[in-house]
């Protein structure tokens, strides 16, 4: 069900743009939006069946705590 | 398609008006197999107004439901009641005594963390009596009893000093502050419960039972621990600058016993401290402006010295009130209800940092001293009280 | 560039103003408080000192260069693919500003004003409506900024005009109690967010009309904004009382509850929550515009306004996927954000600046 | 979006682009030197229509030469025309002077100097340019031997005198109003700025009806770029008719797809004066009474012109109640929907008790409630307007007390909903511009569904794009929210609130650029005792 409303949208999102830029021949245009829709709705899918996935922030976390330490332990 | 929109999104969070149970008071008891007992008093909108009420069915309704946890019981309640429990609107809070003396924080998180909750209802004490008859009672003139009471506290609080109307927000910042303990409001009935609580009681020109607001408790940490009686209470008011106008008397600077009244208009008091050898000493310092009400005794008002007298006598009797009642907190309650720690916290923060740790042994040695200054602006709209022209009795 | 709007430099002071106001004001007396409790005003005073540095230093960067951002010339200055690279990284920042934004407003309805809706379609319906503001053009987004503006103000005014018969001073003391140590601390978490956020308008400032008073205006711009949220922090701390508004999510709107004018009107926090819905909607709309320019950049490509629907969703995604409850948002603001808030923040774009300098520096020697 | 719905439509014109004219051969060509010929062709061409009339007689002495005069009947001025005909045929054959006669070369150039006691006269050889004059109320001359004719200004039909206007009526303030000929109007201007910079441009649009349309502007006041921008709109329009000024509105404005108008208009001449003289550029169209004003701005929309006819302090108040009310009749249903549903914690408690009894018993769910009682008060307005005026009143009176009354009776509808319906519909008819105010009325439906979903959050939701949608607008290149947006300290002296007159020193900035000072120094000064 969430998976073809997500499906829906997009379809309509790429019916309303893609027309104009094929017109206007933004062949380099058509490709960045239609990879960026592309990873927006695999994403979205993902999510909607619910495939666990990691957080990128945790990692992002990880590496700079030294870093986060470091500043915190200066004001502590 | 419209009504395809909105119906589609119909099970969000809209609820009509007419769905709601718009609870007004709500009561919290211990039962005896120790778990809560939460009653809710529940606004019946028909018979509120004017035009459509039947008149033979009571302005509100009862529901209860018990469970081991407030949560629970709470929506336990639903099933007694037809239609969605609304507590944004809630005038009162009443505890039972009994579950007061075990701890009331599981009462205040569960209070303080549903978003339809608000701050701003009255706490209150059911005093020796169970929270659930508090809320039974029906009451004249204001219809819905929740109402009544939260009105009846906001109006003796501005017009006579020995109550204590306290928001849930602020009653958790003095259980949460350091040196400050908090204190709430009593409330009792009256007269005969069994009728009370039927529709014969607001039949009768005198009620046979009525909610009186009486005393104030005091809390240390989240139990309560005890009660301030009416004067007691007035001192406290008095020291925690909550007085705004009240009345009392003293006797007759002639001594024969007999009594002047008095208007208190405007109180104010100033909490200073000072430190004395690491030790806080507290200097209370009341301004008061007030009429002469009732005179009952044969004086000559127009005569300065006379009412300086008066003035004296009003400030000692004050001075005596909160006297009583810093004594009684600190050596039969040892609870810090006047937030004495918080002052001294805020002006001596250093101190307070060597004070805090053991303030439950500094408290009560606390030295205070009370200073009254009393205006007496007017004599009423008389001068000389015709009493002066009677002739004295023997 | 591009398009072809120009914005005013009023415009650009509302802009900048919004955009330190969005979001924050829900959560700047939390957590300024958390650390400095009643001393938050000092905090606040030296994030805004420090601000209006980063201000300036954003300001002096940005008129280096005539009709470019910092999308444009960081691939000039630092050649085409350290350029880039650079441009990635503003873009994940701001990637990931926006994602926090969609899920701060999309918290705030489904936890205080309409709870029970699903937190899915409040997100949906904001994000159309920024993709709508994005698409028509940062003209109109600073023309709509300026009509919020009045808005704004008179709801704050609104807010703390009502609250403040309820002003206990006893709050405010004892002044000076917490160590200089946790003022700072407090104070870095101001500075992360939103004054190092402000680099967005390193892409902002080549539309303003008139460049020669851009650094006026980005220090008006920081010490209103920056002295509301101070000002509301202080009330709070004044109203509530320190342990209160520490405790709260949303302190700001605990405030609010506390309006009463006359007996009768009470209960309108509702309305007062329009000041964040404005400020966040403006701050949103500025966010997705950068990502979006960053990424016509990386791509030379002609026009970004077909971009905003697949950001928007990612953008919903990412509000999702990278917040999983508030206290982990709480909690990532007061530590991982603030190293990399000073790194994309200030760091890359003072090395741009030294780059740039000695380049001109070598230049000037050939010639 | 706009741009993608135009396209859709426009779709289908395309395949009959070409817009069917009067082609006709023979139109084109020229006159033929027989009289009877070219009679005989104008009464075939117009169908033998029965208000050509064509009379013919003869002049010069013994009547030498046959001439007619061809006009309509009923759009030339007869009294005209008799003068004509008694000076041709009676006064000229007394005229012994042959000198006259022998020094003109031709009949017509005789008939040019010494017959034609008119001020008007055009040469003319083609029936093209007969018919244009002789449809428009001119008279055509035509004599028996020549291939070219005269066409005499002998218009003159009935039409309505200068009365009061109608639909924007004022207190103070002139009580005159546009006629439906285009004449009277751009005089009734005339009158009011007696400057040579007032500058009118005439031409005619509309391939059947040929509408003489006017644009008319101050030369040094109003911005050139702007003349020359409505100069091309208006000759882009390729369209068959131009029956009110409301075609020239939709085929020039810059957006089709809002429901704000952005040219504003006005049946009053000061209105149109007043608009002149801030830079803005008239369009008169004839046949109808209202003027076309361009740009126009959000604001304009809320001002009236008692505004500076009364005191200024009131004036500002009363521009402030109106924009109150502006809101009032756009959210006041939206704003009780969203509350009753969402947020009854905002209604204080006795209220909400009293709503409750009210609503308890009421079937339906307060947005249907407020869809119901909102629809039927449009059919009230708009059968009130449709109906003849002595029926409109038993339209109202109906719609106003048996619906309302006997709906909250019968517990269909709260009583507080009629109330709420009945502020709104009360607040809308404070605006004092009629389109902007059924507008507003429009929008509120679109509120009214938010707040049913999502509460406030719709609300306000729809405010913002309220306010993105009016920042995007613009009329004629100026943007349609200035001076708020773009902001303009000067222009808001005379926006949310008018300063008294010697405050109002410049013009709208965003208007025009030109000549911006409209006076200098004129504080009144106290006259010291």
């Amino acid at each position: 069900m969430k998976v073809v409303g997500i499906l829906i949208v997009v379809a309509l999102i790429a019916y309303f743009e893609i027309s104009p830029m094929a017109k206007k021949k933004e062949i380099k245009d058509l490709w960045v939006f239609s990879f960026l829709l592309l990873i927006g709705t695999v994403l979205s899918i993902m999510l909607a069946i619910g495939v666990t996935i990691p957080n990128p922030l945790d990692g992002l976390t990880k590496v700079l705590k030294p870093v986060t330490n470091f500043i915190l332990g200066l004001l502590d | 398609m419209l009504l395809l929109i909105t119906s589609l999104t119909g099970c969000w969070s809209r609820k009509e008006i007419p769905e709601l149970g718009i609870v007004l008071g709500m009561g919290i008891d211990k039962t005896d197999e120790d778990n809560f007992l939460v009653s809710y008093q529940v606004v019946d909108p028909g018979e509120n107004t004017p035009r459509q009420s039947s008149g033979n069915r009571t302005p509100v309704s009862l529901f209860q439901a018990r469970a081991d946890n407030l949560f629970e019981a709470a929506w336990r309640a639903t099933m007694t009641i037809p239609r969605k429990l609304y507590f944004s609107h809630i005038r009162i809070l009443i505890i039972s005594e009994e579950l007061a003396k075990e701890g009331i924080k599981n009462v205040i998180d569960f209070m303080s963390r549903d978003h339809e909750m608000r701050p701003d209802f009255f706490v209150m004490i059911a005093k020796g009596h169970r929270a659930e008859d508090i809320l039974k009672v029906l009451t004249p003139l204001e219809k819905i009893p929740a109402n009544n009471m939260f009105d009846s506290l906001r109006m003796s609080e501005q017009n006579w000093a020995p109550t204590y109307g306290l928001h849930l927000d602020k009653l958790i910042n003095e259980i949460v502050t350091d040196g400050n303990e908090a204190a709430l409001s009593g409330i009792r009935i009256d007269g005969e419960l069994e009728i009370a609580e039927r529709r014969l009681n607001v039949e009768e020109i005198n009620s046979p039972g009525k909610l009186v607001i009486e005393g104030i408790s005091v809390f240390k940490g989240d139990k309560l621990i005890g009660w301030f009686n009416e004067v007691e209470s007035k001192g406290f008011n008095y020291i925690i600058d909550n007085v705004t106008y009240t009345a009392g008397q003293i006797e007759c600077p002639n001594g024969n016993g007999d009594k002047i009244a008095i208007e208190i208009s405007s109180a104010k008091t100033k909490v200073d401290v000072k430190l004395q050898n690491e030790k806080p000493f507290f200097e209370l310092e009341v301004d008061m402006i007030g009429n002469i009400g009732e005179v009952a005794c044969k004086i000559d008002l127009t005569k300065t010295e006379n009412i300086n007298a008066v003035e004296k006598l009003v400030g000692e009797k004050v001075k005596t009130l909160m006297e009583t009642t810093i004594k009684k907190a600190q050596q039969e309650y040892n609870s810090d209800v006047f937030a004495f720690g918080d002052t001294v916290y805020r002006t001596h923060p250093k101190a307070w940092k060597e004070l805090s740790g053991n303030w439950d042994k500094e408290f009560p040695n606390l030295e205070v001293s009370i200073r009254t200054n009393v205006t007496l602006r007017s004599t009423g709209t008389l001068n000389n009280s015709f009493i002066q022209k009677l002739p004295v009795e023997k | 560039m591009l398009e072809q709007s120009k914005i005013s430099n009023r415009q650009l002071t509302i802009l900048i103003v919004q955009f330190i106001i969005g979001s924050k004001i829900l959560f700047v007396p939390a957590s300024l408080a958390a650390d400095s409790e009643q001393d938050v005003w000092l905090s606040g005073l030296i994030a805004i000192v420090v601000g209006v540095f980063v201000a300036w230093f954003y300001a002096h960067l940005a008129l280096q260069f005539k009709n470019q951002g910092i999308l444009q010339y960081s691939e000039i200055v630092l050649g085409k693919w350290i350029g880039k690279l650079v441009n990635i990284v503003l873009c994940i920042y701001f990637l990931i500003i926006a994602a926090f934004l969609v899920r701060d407003i999309a918290d705030f309805m489904t936890i205080q004003i309409i709870p029970g809706t699903p937190i899915l379609a409040i997100m949906i319906v904001f994000m159309i409506l920024t993709i709508i503001g994005v698409r028509l053009g940062l003209e109109v987004l600073s023309r709509a900024a300026e009509i919020f503006n009045p808005w704004v103000i008179f709801l704050l005014l609104l807010l703390l005009v009502s609250v403040s018969t309820q002003i206990e001073w006893k709050n405010m003391f004892p002044v000076f109690d917490h160590q200089m140590k946790h003022i700072m601390k407090s104070s870095l978490t101001f500075i992360t967010f939103p004054y190092l956020e402000m680099i967005i308008f390193l892409q902002i400032i080549p539309y303003v009309n008139k460049p020669s008073r851009v650094k006026r205006n980005m220090i008006v711009g920081t010490v209103l904004g920056g002295g509301m949220l101070v000002v509301v922090t202080l009330f709070c701390i004044l109203i509530l009382g320190v342990d209160s508004t520490t405790r709260h999510i949303y302190p700001t709107y605990a405030l609010a509850k506390k309006i009463t004018i006359g007996e009768f009107i009470s209960r309108i926090e509702v309305i007062v929550a329009g000041v964040w819905f404005l400020t966040i909607f403006i701050k949103l709309s500025l966010c997705l515009y950068f990502i979006a320019a960053s990424i016509v950049q990386l791509f030379a490509l002609k026009t970004y306004k077909p971009l905003t629907f697949p950001i928007g969703i990612i953008l919903i995604f990412l509000a999702i996927i990278l917040v999983p409850n508030m206290a982990y948002l709480t909690n990532f603001d007061a530590t991982t954000w603030i190293p990399i808030a000073i790194i994309v923040g200030f760091i890359l774009p003072f090395i741009i600046y030294i780059v740039h300098r000695l380049k001109i520096a070598a230049s000037g020697k050939k010639t | 979006m706009g741009k993608k719905l135009k396209s859709i439509l426009r779709r289908k014109n395309n395949k009959q682009k070409q817009i069917d004219r009067i082609d006709n051969k023979s139109i084109k060509s020229q006159f033929d030197s027989n009289l009877e010929q070219n009679i005989k062709k104008f009464k075939s061409m117009l169908g033998s229509s029965t208000d050509l009339e064509v009379r013919k007689f003869r002049v010069g002495k013994n009547g030498s030469y046959q001439v007619a005069f061809i006009y309509t009947d009923g759009l030339v001025d007869r009294e005209i025309i008799n003068n004509l005909l008694e000076t041709l045929m009676i006064n000229l054959r007394k005229d012994d002077d042959q000198n006259s006669m022998e020094k003109s070369s031709t009949i017509l150039e005789y008939l040019e100097n010494y017959g034609i006691t008119i001020g008007g006269i055009t040469g003319v050889n083609n029936f093209e340019t007969a018919f244009d004059a002789i449809l428009s109320g001119d008279t055509l001359l035509l004599i028996d031997g020549y291939s070219e004719g005269y066409y005499l200004a002998t218009t003159g039909w009935e039409d309505r005198g200068v009365t009061e206007a109608t639909s924007q009526t004022v207190v103070r303030g002139p009580h005159d109003s546009f006629t439906e000929t285009l004449r009277t109007n751009t005089a009734l201007i005339r009158r009011r700025i007696k400057n040579p910079n007032l500058w009118l441009e005439t031409k005619q649009i509309g391939k059947r009806t040929r509408t003489d349309v006017a644009i008319m502007y101050i030369k040094d006041i109003a911005e050139d770029k702007v003349v020359q921008e409505v100069r091309n709109r208006l000759e882009q329009i390729d369209i068959d008719a131009i029956l009110e000024s409301g075609f020239i509105e939709e085929l020039i404005q810059d957006e089709t797809f809002t429901p704000f108008p952005t040219i504003y208009n006005s049946e009053r001449p000061d209105v149109i004066t007043a608009g002149l003289l801030e830079g803005r550029i008239a369009i008169f169209v004839d046949g109808t009474p209202y003027v076309l004003l361009v740009p126009a701005l959000f604001i304009q929309f809320f001002q009236s012109p008692e505004d500076y006819y009364s005191r200024a302090d009131i004036a500002s108040a009363i521009r402030i109640l109106r924009f109150f009310c502006f809101f009032i009749t756009l959210l006041f249903p939206a704003l009780y929907i969203g509350i009753t549903t969402f947020h009854q914690e905002m209604i204080p408690t006795q209220l909400l008790i009293s709503l409750a009894a009210q609503r308890e018993g009421i079937p339906f769910p307060s947005f249907v409630e407020a869809l119901i009682m909102e629809i039927t008060f449009e059919i009230l307005r708009e059968a009130g307007i449709r109906m003849p005026r002595a029926v409109g009143q038993a339209v109202s009176i109906v719609g106003a007390l048996v619906i309302g009354q006997a709906a909250v009776e019968a517990g269909i509808i709260s009583g507080v909903m009629v109330i709420i319906v009945a502020m709104t519909a009360i607040a809308s008819f404070v605006l004092p511009t009629y389109n902007m105010a059924i507008s507003v009325r429009l929008l509120r439906f679109i509120f009214m569904i938010l707040a049913a979903t999502f509460g406030l959050f719709g609300i306000i939701v729809g405010l913002i794009a309220l306010v993105l949608h009016l920042s995007s607008l613009k009329s004629f290149g100026v943007p349609y929210m200035a001076p708020m947006a773009p902001y303009n300290a000067q222009n808001q002296k005379d926006s949310l609130i008018r300063f008294p007159i010697w405050g109002l020193i410049q013009r709208p900035h965003l208007i025009s650029q030109k000549n911006v000072v409209r006076q200098h120094d004129n504080v009144p000064t106290k006259s010291k005792k």
